[in-house]
């Protein structure tokens, strides 16, 4: 494969709380993203992909396994020279649109924070300059600079704190749910903004949901995610087309489909750990690329039978 | 020559009148009930050197010579006494009988000659942080040595019990005022075996004090109350009117003491000076309001001739101006002590005003008052205010400062006590008459409020104040305690440091202090003793190194069933506090008939000394 | 499988009837119209679901069933017949008493926040239980555990005595289900039962109520912009704009003959639709603003194929079938023809046509 | 259903009226949302509750007034004691009248200017100590609340000086210092930051944590930025409320002062003073006058705080702007 | 229980910082404190015997060790000059009993009265009783208290015939210091059981009862007060351990021989036994309070657990 690797994840590891009480949130978790893709990564609720969200961009210290960006080592203690350069080619987009603005700053301070921060925006003009076509450039009005967040609509603010994120010209893009407190009739609206920005900036997305139809429309390869621990990676429509592991099985039987006809009559594949894997205490699982560009976590017995199904 | 008294007589038990109202003089329930606001510290009178602790202990137990009512010397514990020729050595007739009890009334032993000895010895035990020890160590033989643990054997201390009922002291100087100083707390008898029992719990609660005077202590719950029931085997109890003391503890008496009066729930009032205009204007309650009995505490303002405040209140300055008399002068002659003396007490300023430091009817000889004896005769006859002096004297004043390179107007420091509010206004007052009348180009008056704690360390002891309103009170019934805070070192105003001189070269404190001294060694001559003494103040007094300023008042006006004249008097010790002798009235006196109660006091005293004199 | 066909359903009783309902709200001395006289009826026995987006008055439409406005909102004008009573005339909790849990149960968003924090998860189902079947102690209690089965709570024994903290989101929703249910009502209104879960339990959850409704044979309103989950559950479809409803119709006719542009947009919007690499289509604009007086159709200034119309006069319900009727000149004959937005029109190839 | 009648009321439409209109997709962009200032919102919301609006009235006229009192012809000194020139006597406890507005104290001093003296130096100690007690406390509560290193060390300084008996300290503060303005303002100073600190702290930790404050921290903004422009701004109205309160607070603590005779001394007025030198009086009637006039200002003052206060919090709550 | 052990020890470690620094700061006093109105008459050998006695002589480290291994004892000392000689612990027992009296009888008033007017004000929320309330809460506090206990004090006992001070033998002298105490902790739960309940009644799980056909009467009682009640409870055995303390006000002026402003006085006087004793009382107090107020509020939130980490609080 020719493709470069923007940011690759080894054996990552995040743990909360203390010693005595220790939570293991994220736990051995491998794949790579490469330059100009959509990375996609879905689970159910508390899998942990915040966390590793959190964790690329440093919000969550790992505490295991490494993070490297373009080949450089970005986890664990870093210079504050490396910082910056990570703080502008590294961005987020949160989740809730209303929650991740703040409310008593304007639009022009909220876009133009990161600038600020950089201080490498030249002149007062400059900057108004730069967050004016960064609110262009998310289908806003420059007029709007001088507004509160609470005066838009949910799609607006979003489209908001995606110019937030633009104006630092980020190489890679965290997209932490940016959709799901959105109303259906404008996720359009950001879906379009993010692969329209997507292609005129060459960006790279990690694009974290759990609206499968979305990941999909928008992935070019997915990850699965299940209680901390990544168990099938594929490109999109790989996966889609023969899912492996149970539980991916399980997540894609329940995605619903605007089409009664086809809605009324499903079956939803039911997923337990329990019974699904075979005798996991002896013959632990590992992390296993059983056709190119398609990674699963399953012990030998496992991969074999998956092989099976492959054929 | 050596004194000796005779047994007093028995007051017969028919001398009590029959009618204890004497015709509706007097209340029909002799039960006193009052609110205070001050707690005692403590009811060890061993150890406490507090007015209000003295205050109780006074009734509590008995001392051998006690005063009565005209401030003449009278049996007590002791039936009779005599001394020595040289006047070093005192011996006392105890009288028999006389039996300590316990707070419910149980008899626990006879006082005898040996309590005497016993309480002597706890106050010479450093351990016992007696405050008055220093009084009876600086008269008793060997006492201070032993205080100091410079001699151990007690057998050596001037006090011992020839027999159950013979006292002897011995003396270090033959002074002539010891017979005064039995009143006070140091020389108070206890019971010994008691008081080793009882170690350091010693009068810390009514249970751990025997009683051997007219009243027992039957309740004391600090902060709440305490109630004295007469002791019914006081050897004197027929001369006991008043059957219960009932003192109930409140922190706001000041505020709430005059409604109880008016509702009758307790027995006297004292008027704060704010609320004094309310009772003289309501008819009724007017005719319940006098004044209080002098006391024997005096104020005056001192001018401190060692001034160690803060630059920038000019010390330097200071000293130039306070070694100028005619400054000072100017300062006396304009301190218009009826303007400041208004804020205490608005209806009768003069009353309390003095231009002694020695109060009146403090100490007398031949029948003549101290205050009107030798040079401060005159001082006491004189006006101190005078505008128009005044203004002379600070012309002059003036004249000479500015030539001895003073800058005007001279800063003038002076403190007071925030926790004071009479003393707060009362300093305003004087601030604002004196820049009024000597011009504030000519004084600048700073009023330094400090706090209460450690204050007269902070102001006064320091020399940190220029001029400032002092007091003293006596420590015996001789002229001579009232020299005190004006002796070397003493830390009121630092006379020493004057550079003043008199009229014949001589340093003034030198020459005053040499007309002290020899009054305070004429032990014989009494008439020549107080006229150096009388001297010596008058000296210091027109020389305006003092303000004499008042004599206190007690509580400054009160409504009050109390006879202010029926209770024991005397300048000195704790005998004005006992209540022996004293009933209800059933209506208090107003102001006309203390006045005419104290002119006949006042007759009937002159009267006495000349009587004991003979 | 006894489940009634929608004919039966629509021939059948009309269980709730809501006439030009318009309800206002006061907020700091202005106003705010939240429904715009809409109407609806409902059938025994059916799900009906309504659609809209946020804020399209979905959720204050349907309290106004309940008597469960916020103290500033009233119902202005309207009717609102239950039972042959109209329930916009009601004004005392003791009229409304009657009604909640009774007739009409809710099962609202946000399981997280819905359960009483200090409660043990029995005692706020037995609650309902003694409120509505009089039933006490024990017997109360053991229906509650048989409820707390149904609602598939395995172990209700243990459950019964846990408080809501120790349950996770889906098990606590199957616990706002089971307080409804507990009630015994007739009617069943979801707001939103499943938005807050993720897609495997959020299947789940409409399984079981699905399930319930069989069971105790209710009638149930869902609320929701998940049109994947109306696909799953609805009998009939409301579409909701700006306090109205814009279009009512059968899932299918809903689906797959969409009339309002309101509707077009919407199924457009879905990403299913769209074509990888390319962009999905979107509505443009924010929805109205319900301080101001809306003139004509609340969706044209958002609407490429707005006519003149439309910005001058509301348009009435255009009836397509007898079951299936919308609110735009569109339809009106003088229109123009238009044809549905490329997007339907592919979505009608991809799963077929109405009547197929 | 009734879909027929409709379509006849609507018949007699002109048939133009069924062309395409324009379609502008940034005016459907514009829709409905007007201009908005946090601050005029605020102004706005304010005013419009009169109570509050009279309440702060009564405050800018007590403030202006005890400023410009001394200024204005015919008034008396609060500290000089007035002599009746026809008695020589001073003017003890007159009654409220011509001479003495709100009358004379028991030594003869004019109450009216040692009423708005007083009020002036309380005022003042109020807003000195509500400042302090706002730049100190919130500075230490907000880097307590935010940076996590500090909170255990700030947390165990917070434990023992809140153990540490207020009073104590005020007195021991009163003996090292002399009883002045500076002294009291300073006494009540040093204990009554810790409240704010720990109150803002507690405000910080809740909000700390919220999303926006992570993008910031994604986007490398400092401490001290997001302190100043993330956190803050959200406790305008709550750390408001707590410093209007301050100073009502401020001056009822000094009347405690004065009250175990820790306070301001006599020739400063303060309210505190005034007060407690007129509580003696309570109990005559004829002279109550001396205690009302202190008591009513500062009652007015502390109530008008209190209602501003609260109305302003209130409105400075952008959920209460529409 | 490993958590309690550890808070515990913590908060030991607090109590013996706070009582070593207010024993440091006590010995800043000027030595003129310690003697009486008699100091001017003292002899440097008097002073001296005194002070020696006091074990003030000594370096500041030996008197700490001193006062430390005596508490360990558990001595407290005696009193030096509030009342000489008299041990700490016999000045404080009957001080602390009836001062915590008062204390529970005005906790437990202002508690009914209190919570009873606040649940009034959030149920008629925006009404005249919300007004009232209001209108008490503010003027509670506006007006000084010193001017209107006094108030009470002369004109109810002329109204109702009662004792114009507190006397043991007689129940009725209760009732005013009572009612002076409880006016502003009235006020003060009033206030905050209203704002609690406000919030709690904007609260989704209401909504819900409301739903499930409760009435308002029996959701404020079976859900909302309970609720409510829970940000409270943290404060409320401080509250009852603080009782102990007194008011100074009130009990100045009604002769209650509690503890209120014993320390002012104890400070003024110079007292450090009594100062450091109460120090150490009155901070045991504050850190136990706290702590049996987390763990009351645990037992009524079972969502609290206390053993987790310290984290946000
Ligand atoms: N600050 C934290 N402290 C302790 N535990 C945490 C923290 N943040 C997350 N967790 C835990 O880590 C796990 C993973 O959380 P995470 O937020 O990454 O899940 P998620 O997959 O993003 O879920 P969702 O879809 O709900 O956003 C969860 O069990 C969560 O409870
Ligand atoms: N108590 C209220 N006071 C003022 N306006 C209100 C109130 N409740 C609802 N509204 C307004 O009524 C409109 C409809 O609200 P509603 O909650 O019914 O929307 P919804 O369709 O349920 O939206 P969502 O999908 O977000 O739940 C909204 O504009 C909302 O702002
Ligand atoms: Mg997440
Ligand atoms: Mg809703």
């Amino acid at each position: 494969m020719n493709k470069e690797k923007l940011l690759e994840v080894k054996n990552l590891r995040v743990e909360f709380g203390n010693k005595n009480n220790k939570f293991v949130a994220v736990n051995d978790v491998n794949f790579n993203i490469y330059k100009g893709e959509t990375f996609g990564l879905v689970g159910e609720s508390g899998s942990g992909k915040t966390t590793i969200g959190r964790a690329i961009i440093r919000i969550n210290p790992a505490a295991g396994g490494e993070i490297i960006y373009s080949g450089k080592k970005i986890s664990g203690k870093i210079d504050s020279d490396t910082d910056r350069a990570l703080t502008k080619k590294i961005q987020m987009i949160f989740q809730d649109p209303m929650a991740s603005l703040n409310e008593r700053a304007k639009v022009d301070y909220i876009v133009s924070e990161g600038l600020y921060n950089l201080k490498n925006y030249g002149t007062e003009e400059n900057r108004k300059k730069i967050v004016e076509q960064a609110l262009l450039d998310v289908g806003l009005l420059p007029e709007f600079a001088s507004r509160f967040p609470h005066e838009f609509s949910g799609g607006q603010r979003q489209r908001i704190g995606i110019a937030r994120a633009l104006v630092m010209e980020p190489e890679l893009i965290i997209a932490d749910e940016p959709i799901s407190a959105l109303d259906v009739s404008i996720r359009a609206q950001v879906i379009n903004l993010l692969s329209e920005l997507q292609k005129q900036k060459g960006l790279t997305y990690l694009f974290i949901a759990h609206d499968l139809s979305v990941v999909r429309f928008i992935s070019d390869r997915i990850a699965v995610i299940h209680k901390g621990k990544i168990v099938e990676l594929a490109e999109t429509e790989m996966l889609f087309d023969c899912p492996l592991h149970p539980y991916t099985r399980s997540l894609l039987s329940a995605i619903p489909t605007p089409n009664p006809r086809v809605e009324r009559n499903k079956k939803i594949e039911s997923y337990d750990p329990g019974s699904s894997h075979f005798d996991y205490d002896k013959n632990p699982p590992s992390w296993v690329e059983i056709v190119p560009g398609h990674f699963i976590l399953g012990n030998e017995r496992e991969v074999s039978e998956y092989r099976k199904q492959l054929d | 020559s050596g004194t000796t008294t005779e047994p007093a007589k028995e007051p017969a038990a028919s001398e009590q009148p029959a009618d204890i109202t004497e015709g509706g003089k007097y209340a029909e329930e002799q039960v006193y009930k009052t609110v205070y606001a001050e707690e005692v510290t403590s009811i060890n009178y061993l150890t406490t050197a507090t007015n209000v602790d003295f205050a109780l202990a006074a009734n509590l137990v008995d001392t051998l010579v006690d005063y009565d009512m005209y401030g003449i010397i009278q049996p007590a514990l002791a039936e009779s006494w005599e001394s020595s020729d040289d006047g070093l050595t005192w011996t006392f007739h105890l009288r028999k009988g006389v039996k300590w009890v316990d707070y419910e009334g149980n008899e626990v032993a006879e006082t005898t000659a040996n309590d005497f000895v016993s309480a002597a010895q706890y106050l010479l035990d450093p351990a016992n942080e007696s405050e008055t020890a220093n009084i009876f160590y600086s008269v008793i033989k060997n006492a201070e040595a032993y205080f100091n643990k410079e001699i151990t054997d007690f057998a050596q201390v001037g006090v011992k019990a020839e027999d159950d009922y013979t006292l002897v002291y011995t003396l270090k100087e033959p002074i002539p005022y010891f017979e005064s100083m039995l009143t006070y707390v140091c020389f108070f008898p206890a019971y010994g075996p008691f008081l080793d029992e009882m170690a350091d719990m010693f009068g810390t609660s009514n249970s751990a004090l025997l009683y051997n005077g007219s009243y027992l202590l039957s309740e004391f719950e600090p902060q709440m109350q305490r109630i004295l029931k007469k002791n019914p085997t006081y050897w004197d109890a027929a001369n006991i009117f008043i059957t219960e003391l009932n003192y109930k503890y409140n922190k706001e008496a000041t505020a709430l003491a005059g409604e109880m009066y008016k509702r009758g729930e307790i027995s006297d009032v004292i008027i704060p000076p704010a609320s004094l205009d309310e009772w003289m204007k309501d008819p009724v309650l007017k005719d319940q309001v006098r004044p209080s009995r002098l006391g024997t505490y005096t104020y005056f303002y001192a001018f401190n001739f060692k001034p160690t405040f803060d630059a920038e209140y000019e010390p330097e300055n200071w000293k130039l101006a306070v070694n100028n008399s005619n400054f000072r002068k100017a300062v006396v002659a304009g301190f218009n002590r009826i303007a400041s003396m208004k804020t205490e007490d608005p209806y009768n300023p003069e009353y309390r005003i003095i231009n002694t430091i020695t109060p009146p009817n403090f100490a007398s000889e031949n029948g003549v008052d101290f205050t009107q004896t030798g040079n401060l005769a005159a001082v006491t006859a004189r006006e101190f205010f005078n505008e128009k002096e005044a203004v002379a004297l600070r012309d002059k004043a003036k004249e000479e400062l500015t030539a001895s390179g003073a800058t005007f107007p001279i800063k003038v420091l002076m403190p007071y006590n925030t926790n004071s509010t009479s003393w707060a206004n009362e300093a305003q007052v004087v601030k604002q008459q004196l820049e009024t009348l000597l011009g504030s180009d000519f004084i600048e008056i700073t009023l330094l409020p400090h706090a209460p704690t450690g204050f007269l360390d902070g102001t006064r002891r320091a020399g940190n104040y220029a001029i400032m309103k002092c007091n003293w009170g006596p420590d015996y019934a001789d002229p001579q305690t009232y020299t005190d805070p004006f002796r070397r070192e003493g830390n009121y105003n630092f006379p020493e440091y004057t550079t003043e001189v008199t009229a014949d070269g001589k340093n003034f404190f030198d020459a005053y202090e040499a007309i002290v001294n020899e009054a305070k060694t004429e032990y014989t001559d009494l008439t020549k003793r107080y006229e150096l003494f009388a001297n010596a103040e008058a000296m210091l007094i027109d020389n305006a190194f003092v303000i004499p300023y008042n004599v206190s008042g007690g509580d400054g006006y009160v409504a009050s069933q109390v006879h202010p004249f029926e209770t024991p008097y005397s300048a000195f010790g704790i005998s004005s506090n006992r209540w022996k002798g004293q009933r209800l009235l059933a209506k208090p006196l107003n102001t006309e008939e203390f006045n005419a109660a104290q002119t006949e006091w006042q007759a009937a005293r002159d009267a006495a000394i000349k009587d004991a004199a003979k | 499988m006894a489940q009634k066909s929608i004919e039966e359903i629509l021939n059948g009783e009309v269980i709730l009837s809501a006439e030009d309902v318009v309800i206002k709200f006061n907020l700091r001395g202005q106003e705010l119209t939240a429904i715009r006289g809409a109407s609806l009826d409902l059938h025994k026995g059916e799900s009906l679901a309504i659609v809209g987006e946020s804020g399209s008055g979905k959720s204050v439409f349907t309290k106004s069933f309940m008597g469960l406005l916020d103290a500033n909102g009233r119902i202005e004008s309207g009717k609102i017949m239950y039972k042959n009573q109209d329930m916009a005339r009601y004004k005392t909790e003791d009229d409304w008493i009657k009604i909640r849990g009774k007739e009409i149960a809710m099962v609202f968003q946000d399981p997280m926040t819905s359960l009483n924090p200090l409660k043990t998860v029995g005692k706020q189902v037995q609650e309902s239980i003694e409120l509505h079947q009089g039933l006490k102690g024990e017997e109360a209690r053991r229906l509650t555990i048989e409820i707390l089965n149904d609602v598939g709570i395995t172990d209700p024994e243990r459950r019964y005595r846990q408080y809501p903290h120790e349950f996770s989101g889906g098990m606590r929703q199957r616990v706002v289900i089971a307080i409804a249910v507990a009630c015994n009502p007739n009617i069943l209104i979801c707001d939103e039962p499943t938005t807050a879960l993720d897609v495997t339990i959020q299947a789940q959850i409409l399984q079981l109520l699905k399930n319930l409704q069989q069971k105790y044979d209710l009638t149930i309103i869902y609320i929701t912009h998940d049109l994947g989950v109306v696909a799953n559950v609805a009998d009939r479809i409301a579409v909701m704009y700006a306090g109205d409803i814009v279009e009512l119709g059968t899932a299918e006719e809903v689906f797959f003959d969409p009339k309002h542009p309101y509707t077009w947009a919407l199924l457009s919007s879905l990403p299913q639709l769209g074509i990888k690499g390319e962009p999905l289509y979107s509505i443009k604009g924010t929805p109205p603003n319900l301080f101001k007086e809306i003139v004509g159709d609340a969706f044209a200034p958002r609407n490429p194929r707005a006519l003149k119309i439309d910005f001058e006069q509301r348009p009435p319900y255009f009836e397509v079938s007898p079951t299936h009727k919308a609110r735009t000149w569109l339809l009106d004959p003088r229109a123009p023809k238009v044809e549905p937005p490329l997007m339907i029109q592919k979505m009608r190839e991809k799963w077929g046509a109405l009547n197929e | 259903m009734g879909s027929k009648t409709i379509k006849k009321l609507a018949d007699n439409i002109d048939p133009s009226m069924f062309e395409f209109a324009e379609y502008d997709e940034s005016k459907s962009e514009l829709t409905g949302y007007s201009n908005y200032s946090f601050w005029r919102s605020t102004l706005q919301v304010f005013m419009k509750n009169k109570t509050a609006v009279a309440f702060l009235i009564i405050v800018a006229v007590i403030v202006v007034f005890t400023l410009l009192q001394p200024y204005l012809p015919n008034q008396k000194s609060p500290t000089q004691i007035y002599i009746d020139p026809a008695t020589g006597l001073q003017y003890r406890n007159v009654p409220p009248g011509e001479e003495f507005l709100f009358g004379s104290n028991s030594i003869g001093q004019d109450l009216w200017s040692r009423v708005w003296s007083g009020t002036r130096t309380s005022i003042f100690i109020g807003f000195a100590v509500g400042l302090f007690e706002a730049i100190v406390g919130i500075t230490i509560g907000a880097l307590w609340g935010y940076v996590r290193k500090l909170d255990a060390i700030i947390t165990e300084i917070y434990n023992v000086w809140d153990n540490i008996p207020t009073t104590v300290v005020l007195i021991i503060l009163t003996y090292i210092m002399k009883p002045s303005i500076p002294t009291i303002i300073f006494a009540m100073c040093m204990t009554g930051w810790l409240q704010m600190a720990r109150f803002v702290r507690n405000l910080i930790i809740i909000i700390r944590d919220r999303e926006y404050n992570l993008a910031s921290r994604c986007l490398g903004t400092p401490t001290k930025r997001i302190i100043t422009k993330n956190l803050l701004p959200y406790l305008v109205s709550v750390i408001m409320l707590r410093m209007a309160l301050a100073i009502p607070a401020a001056i009822g603590n000094e009347v405690f002062l004065s009250y175990i005779g820790m306070g301001l001394p006599l020739d400063i007025p303060s309210l505190g003073n005034l007060i407690n030198e007129g509580r003696a009086l309570m109990m005559v009637p004829s002279s109550r006058y001396q205690l009302f006039f202190p008591a009513a200002v500062i009652s007015l003052v502390t109530v008008s705080f209190y209602v501003i206060g609260n109305v302003f919090a209130d409105s400075a709550d952008p959920r209460n702007h529409v | 229980m490993k958590y309690y052990i550890s808070r515990l020890f913590r908060s030991f470690v607090t109590l013996i910082i706070v009582v070593t620094v207010v024993f440091l700061l006590m010995r800043l006093m000027p030595v003129e404190g310690y003697f009486g109105s008699n100091y001017d008459k003292l002899d440097e050998a008097q002073k001296m015997a005194k002070l020696e006695n006091l074990g003030l002589l000594d370096p500041w480290y030996i008197q700490l060790k001193d006062f430390y291994t005596d508490v360990l004892k558990g001595d407290f000392g005696q009193s030096i000059t509030y009342r000489p000689k008299a041990q700490i612990s016999d000045i404080l027992g009957e001080k602390l009993m009836i001062s915590l009296k008062f204390g529970l009888a005005s906790l437990i008033v202002s508690l009914v009265l209190g919570l009873s007017l606040g649940i009034l004000m959030a149920r008629f929320k925006g009404k005249f009783w919300d007004k009232l309330g209001t209108g008490y809460v503010v003027g509670a506090n506006a007006v000084p208290a010193v001017i209107y206990y006094l108030l009470i004090q002369v004109f109810f006992t002329q109204w109702f015939k009662l004792p114009l001070l507190f006397d043991k033998s007689n129940p009725k002298s209760w009732i005013l210091p009572v009612m002076c105490l409880s006016l502003v902790n009235i006020a003060y739960y009033a206030m905050w059981i209203r704002r609690y309940m406000v919030d709690e009644l904007n609260k989704d799980y209401v909504r819900l009862a409301r739903a499930k056909g409760l009435r308002n009467k029996e959701i404020m009682v079976r859900h909302v007060m309970r609720n409510a009640f829970v940000p409270m409870a943290q404060y409320l055995p401080a509250s009852i351990l603080y009782t102990v303390a007194g008011s100074i006000y009130v009990e100045s002026l009604f002769s209650i021989p509690g503890t209120g402003g014993l320390l002012v006085t104890a400070i003024q006087r110079q007292d450090n036994t009594l100062v450091q004793a109460l120090s150490l009382l009155y901070s045991s107090i504050g850190i136990i309070g706290l702590m049996l107020g987390d763990i009351l509020m645990a037992s009524f939130d079972p969502r609290i657990k206390l053993s987790g980490e310290g984290g946000s609080r």
